[in-house]
């Protein structure tokens, strides 16, 4: 074969466009997760495809990484849980890998309430395939694409998630790094069941509408007196977008997880149940 | 060879599976030798559904075509299919008696309740009714009725074997007594009834399978639910996925995280997991499918058989990368197969397929004692790998790198684009290179193990029936009727599809007046595969593709002279 | 080939247990859709796979027929739509077929709003695969891969039609023939945009639990004075489930069809827009 | 031959191709022939792309290692690449002098600036620069810039044109005018400049497509986006779906309705549609699909090229049934091929797939006008069907029932169950067998109607290399480089993979002294299809999936002497 080229001088790292929304992201996910005391070793992340879930490969401390297929992070991190579920297991994903891709699984993993902390870069839009819309574009948003502006209702992912009684539901955002981290870190607290918390996230490159400002403007942290475990409540601050978009924790429920109610995993995780035989590798 | 065959024949919904259960369990007391096969239609009430069981005094490999003795519970049961009948063979019929000779009336339904209060035995009177016509005595009957039902209620256990007495009794006074010419009982004839379907549930239980997920989908589903059914028994997590890319994703995960694992499904759900088994190739995963082919194209005939998805199991996924592919030919090779695939997939950390069909899923035997219980696969971990682990090292040979899990010192770092030797993404075109080299490497390594083809016959057979997967019953006892019958038959059969072993395949077939390939399918597939890997040039192909299994009989016949 | 059997004797139709809840509404449908005036030559059926998705092939006056594979009724009914508008597209499905292996399609479809009348049979149960949970069985439900009874939250299927603002968005059961027939028809005589009629069907054969028994003792009407397009208070209704379960119309909206707001159907369907060359059949 | 590459290279994001497109633009007006290729990385901004302009006096087909002149946009563009220099070649640089021998300054946005006030027309600059290293005058270009951005804004235009001219003095000052070797412009090269991408587009708007859906997936979505951005002008609705799975499902219904459609996708998301893919066998629906090939498994290399999917797309979809599959070799073909398809899928109701790849969706080449603008294909409706029309009846001979579509009066009936004549599912093993082989018998017809390979070089060469698609270029230049240096080589073209034409494929291959399949992928996986179909039983292979497409330098230093 003719010589290869070495490309690794150009690879830098991240991939990431300067100023893009998912550097604070980065930022205060390694923040929140020092601060949570969790263990790298007994973490798993876990990624679909997309910029946002590259994010796995940049982390400080590195932790264990699944960057699995676009729009099969969950089913992959549900497998995950399943054979062990001493393990922490993240999902960072996209709004696309998300809500488009893995509409399905995002749906019945939430139905399950299984213990996955969930993290959605939500850039509405689609980054690294060059901007086309995504389940969460605003109505009208013009791309190569949807030349007459997007015309389907965007997706609610907090909406969907409290209906499905899933244990924690928050919207955060990038403008704003205090929240971003106390939000995060909050996330990765939770004892029990599926989080998932949605982060606004501007995307320079293919996303002029929803940039640092129309969101930092529109960020309205939700007042302490908010209860969270009022479903109703919980909704119609889900459905404020525009003018105003609530940021915080919306929902919780006490519904218990996945893994606390399978009776095969009372006697510890499936992994810890396996008789090996031995340990040499096979010839 | 004495050989009977009962056809118990009826409407979905009329319990024609539980009567055939009834009668094969009384049966697998009295020593002979038994198997079943299943014919059913895609409806949960009404239609036709018939349950064959051979009773013989050698070993069956396969369902026939004509009936000794066809129990019908119903007259459209009766119309179609005492057609089917041998010359001379008897119609066990539930209804009233009509002026055709070979038929027998039996209200087995009306006896019962005279004799218990309630119907609910009815199977056990046919039963006893068909032990009589075999002319076997009902003790052996009534001793499995015992032992299934005494745990439950002793009126049950009471009920039941009473009943059966009663239809044993019944067609003896109606001078019925041993009509069918029964073999006889052999003390050598001992094991358990398996089917197809909870063979592969076992063996995968036994090799330690903790965790199970799949989408229904006929005829995989009987496999899944049997590792439901035994899930806390074996402690293994059974979870129904929300469909079938979610299935074989959780697979992924959960392997990566160190458990074994495994997913059931047909062709249709299977095209729908190509991209998940495409991911557990390049994250080198040990995902094991069970793929239960059934007739497509699309839907098809969802509850019939076939053998068409060979050649979509050997390049489905995108990409290239290593793969087994094993093809059960009987109810124990599936028990003995999925381990073996369990174990590839573990050793090579690559994806291993089980093809399996309607035909074999529901195929019950009379079997041994499974040989290998509860000794599970060895997982080939590093569990004691630090924090320079790398998972891709590539190994001076063989393609396969040390493995650990995530848990322990060792970070383990997976992606599905191409990476580096620590698993990060990488667009450097030598890391390319070399972790596909890399991967396929493995190939060869899985080729040098990979199971020889199975010869059955006379050495030098001058005709020669290649075939694979669940064909292996109907070919075999297709090569005993040609050679009783004065031809030269051998069976060459696949148990492993891929990757061949060429040098084994050829030393078979050198010297050949004839070749055949005998597959269920249109297109002669495995033939194709044959020409491609260059074991074969050109053969003749028997097939067949209408959703119903060969016989030995008919390929017999269609061999012709 | 050997003899091939003659089937066709014991091939009845319809292919569904006697009692099956599917037959009341095979009825149903028949009347509503013969009251509606609709041209069966310009209607098309749609149907994945399920016990539910055979009715097509069942109805009196016969349409055409699209019974496509499991799951994926929305988007060959989408595709249907788009290239020809002028049809009435109908869809008629089981709860696995559209919020099981379908879940992703029904996100999106009620995003597009596009103009498709869905009749899911909801029996809380897989029929044809013979008796496994479905995504809407009750927590607790055992079968015999659900040994333990069912874990997950049902889904529902309303709730998430709502908050995406579907145009119409109705349940009702077949326990009340009445009502059934009135609510299919107010469905098929919608102008515009995604209907979605959750019916409640009993299984005889697989679900022991909600019977028409079951039902018929829960089934509330709403009261004529529920506002249908008041979201909150729909969504209100569409949590209701248990000792009392709200049927009729729960929630409307006023969001224009797909097909409306598509710039290249102004000029008439797509199917009207090619230039034909020839009709001969190519030897 | 004379023949100069330019390659442009900088960050993504920095406009490489935007300064490739303003010179090839350019260029197109000065009667040369030219071609483009890309090369990038997966990321939107910083890396390291290229962008490859051949300009020859003779008619080019596929990229070159070594360029004559580097214009690089970064330090890093400038030390990866310039090793990649032909001896003598020169770097015009984006910054200041280095005391290297070969390195032309030029700083294009300061002098932009300077000229403008803005930053914008830098790339005019860096054109008009290169004109004259080319010795051509700016007239051409300048032409071309006014073309381009006069019916924007005449300021536009005017600074633009402003800084060509700019850019190409200072070269001639600095004394760099004709120092490229470039060829003389010739009135009869004349054309447009097509991509790949976007001549699959025209092919397929031209035929009639109205329908498209796609997810977007590199590097198929440039097709999409042609289609998308084209869609008033065709009339064709262009719908983004949510997922692959929704993509052929909604093409599936839409060709139904009588609107031909097609799906474009990747390897992985092709790999979602297979199950839809077999629908369309049973339904027997005209469905297309454009597969652009990316190094895979999994996610592989996003932005790189392979041809690692020819097996998959043979057999994708459980069950059996025909398809057609096509793989242009070039810009032109793409347009032919994709209307061939769409045709060929209508003609016989069954799916059709072409395989293109990155390297050829990206490829760009001036082309001349095509030829058949605005002739849609056939649909083959009979739109006359009346109230006894039936889907399926099946034909005497060659498997193609007449279709109609719903709206008329003939009610239209499809179903993925296996059915009867009238579309209605059916548990029939008589309809079973007669409908299975009517959607077979179309294969006969579609393969006595197939492309034959097409033949380059002289009749009797003693060297054959085979290929199939994208590979066309590299090839046909391997050969006139081999056949130059003395060899007799010569190129036989798969333009269409299934079915082939065993007859026309032997006619071409007897007589050969060696014979050599040249593949992107590390199975070969055409070799192993005419092994299979007995076209050719060994052949040698040349190879290669690092993710860069071949050069006709590369492949003829490999054949070596
Ligand atoms: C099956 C499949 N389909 C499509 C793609 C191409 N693809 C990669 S990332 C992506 C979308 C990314 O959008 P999002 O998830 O929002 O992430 P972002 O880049 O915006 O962070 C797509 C469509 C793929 N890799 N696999
Ligand atoms: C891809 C695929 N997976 C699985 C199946 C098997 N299957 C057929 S119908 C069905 C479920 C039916 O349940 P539902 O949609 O609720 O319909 P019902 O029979 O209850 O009316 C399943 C899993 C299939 N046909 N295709
Ligand atoms: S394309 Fe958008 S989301 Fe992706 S790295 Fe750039 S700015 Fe961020
Ligand atoms: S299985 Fe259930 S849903 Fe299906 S036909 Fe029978 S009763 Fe009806
Ligand atoms: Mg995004
Ligand atoms: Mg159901």
């Amino acid at each position: 074969m003719s010589q290869l080229l070495d490309l690794k001088k150009a690879d830098t790292i991240p991939a990431w466009c300067p100023g893009c929304g998912n550097f604070p992201i980065l930022k205060a996910f390694s923040g929140a997760f020092a601060e949570s005391g969790l263990n790298p070793e007994k973490t798993v992340l876990v990624s679909g495809i997309g910029q946002a879930a590259k994010l796995p490969h940049y982390l400080e401390p590195p932790c264990n990484i699944f960057n699995g297929l676009h729009g099969r992070a969950l089913p992959a991190a549900t497998g995950i849980k399943c054979a062990n579920h001493e393990l922490e297991v993240i999902v960072t994903s996209g709004d696309g890998d998300m809500y488009g891709e893995g509409g399905n699984h995002f749906i019945h993993a939430i139905r399950r309430n299984i213990g996955l902390k969930v993290f959605v870069h939500n850039n509405q839009v689609y980054g690294l395939t060059k901007g086309q819309a995504s389940p969460t574009s605003d109505e009208g948003f013009v791309t190569r694409i949807q030349t007459h502006g997007v015309m389907s209702t965007p997706f609610n992912p907090l909406a969907l998630a409290i209906v499905e009684g899933c244990s924690m539901v928050a919207r955060t955002c990038t403008g704003d790094p205090v929240h971003l981290k106390a939000t995060m870190l909050e996330a990765l607290r939770q004892k029990e069941g599926f989080v998932l918390v949605d982060i606004l996230q501007p995307c320079v490159s293919f996303n002029q509408i929803n940039t640092y400002k129309w969101y930092k403007e529109r960020m309205r942290p939700i007042p302490p007196e908010h209860d969270p475990y009022d479903r109703m409540k919980a909704l119609a601050l889900a459905f404020q977008w525009g003018d105003s978009i609530p940021t915080g924790i919306i929902y919780r429920s006490r519904r218990p997880s996945f893994e606390s109610r399978q009776p095969v995993l009372r006697q510890g995780s499936l992994v810890t149940r396996i008789k090996q035989k031995t340990l040499e590798q096979h010839q | 060879m004495v050989d009977v065959l009962i056809r118990i024949a009826g409407e979905a919904g009329q319990g024609v599976v539980t009567a055939g259960n009834t009668l094969i369990g009384g049966l697998s007391g009295m020593g002979v030798h038994l198997l079943s096969t299943q014919s059913y239609m895609s409806r949960i009430r009404g239609g036709l559904n018939w349950y064959d069981i051979r009773v013989s005094d050698r070993e069956c490999f396969a369902g026939r075509e004509q009936a000794d003795l066809l129990v019908s519970f119903t007259n459209t049961a009766r119309e179609v299919l005492s057609g089917s009948l041998i010359p001379g063979g008897l119609n066990l019929h539930d209804g009233e008696a009509s002026d055709s000779a070979n038929m027998i009336p039996l209200n087995a339904a009306k006896l019962a309740k005279e004799l218990t209060g309630s119907t609910l035995a009815a199977n056990s009177v046919a039963a006893g009714a068909v032990f009589s016509l075999l002319g076997y005595p009902s003790d052996a009957l009534c001793g499995y009725l015992e032992k299934l039902f005494g745990q439950k209620s002793r009126e049950l256990a009471d009920a039941n074997t009473k009943c059966a007495r009663a239809g044993h009794e019944c067609i003896k006074k109606a001078g019925f007594w041993e009509r069918l010419h029964a073999p006889l009982p052999s003390g050598s004839v001992i094991g358990h009834i398996w089917s197809g379907a909870a063979a592969l549930g076992l063996g995968a239980a036994t090799a330690g399978v903790k965790f199970a997920t799949a989408y229904p989908m006929s005829p995989s589903t009987a496999t899944f639910a049997w590792l439901a059914e035994h899930s806390d028994q074996y402690g293994i997590l059974v979870e129904q996925a929300e469909d079938e890319i979610a299935a074989v994703n959780m697979v992924c995960g959960a392997t990566y995280a160190g458990v074994p694992a495994l997913t059931t499904t047909s062709g249709g759900g299977f095209a729908l997991m190509a991209e998940g088994l495409s991911l557990a190739g390049m994250m080198e995963l040990p995902v094991v499918a069970v793929i239960a082919q059934r007739p497509g194209p699309a839907t098809g005939m969802p509850t019939r058989t076939a053998q068409q998805d060979l050649q979509f199991a050997l390049r489905a996924g995108h990409g290239e990368f290593p793969r087994a592919i094993y093809a059960p030919g009987t109810v124990q090779q599936g028990y003995q197969l999925i381990r073996t695939a369990l174990q590839t997939a573990h050793w090579y950390q690559t994806p291993a397929l089980l093809l399996t069909d309607q035909f074999l899923q529901d195929m019950e035997k009379l079997v041994p004692v499974f040989p290998e219980t509860d000794k599970p696969i060895d997982r080939c971990l590093d569990l004691d790998a630090g924090a320079e682990y790398q998972r891709y090292r590539v190994p001076a040979t063989g393609g396969v790198s040390s493995r650990a899990i995530p848990g322990g010192k060792a970070l383990v770092v997976v992606d599905s684009d191409e990476h580096d030797t620590a698993g990060h993404l990488s667009e450097d075109f030598q890391a390319r290179i070399s972790q596909q080299d890399k991967r396929m490497a493995k190939l060869a390594a899985m080729q040098a193990e990979a199971l020889p083809p199975e010869y059955y016959g006379p050495d030098t057979a001058e005709l020669l029936l290649i075939c694979w997967g669940s064909s292996y019953g109907p070919v075999r006892e297709a090569v005993d009727a040609l050679n009783t019958s004065g031809r030269s038959a051998a069976m060459l059969h696949a148990a492993q599809i891929w990757p061949l072993t060429p040098d084994a395949w050829k030393l078979r077939l050198s010297g050949r007046r004839r070749i055949c390939c005998v597959e269920g399918n249109q297109t002669a597939q495995f033939a194709a595969l044959l020409r491609e890997t260059g074991i074969l040039a050109q053969a003749e192909t028997l097939l067949r593709y209408d959703g119903m299994p060969f016989t030995g009989a008919e390929i017999a016949e269609r061999i012709g002279p």
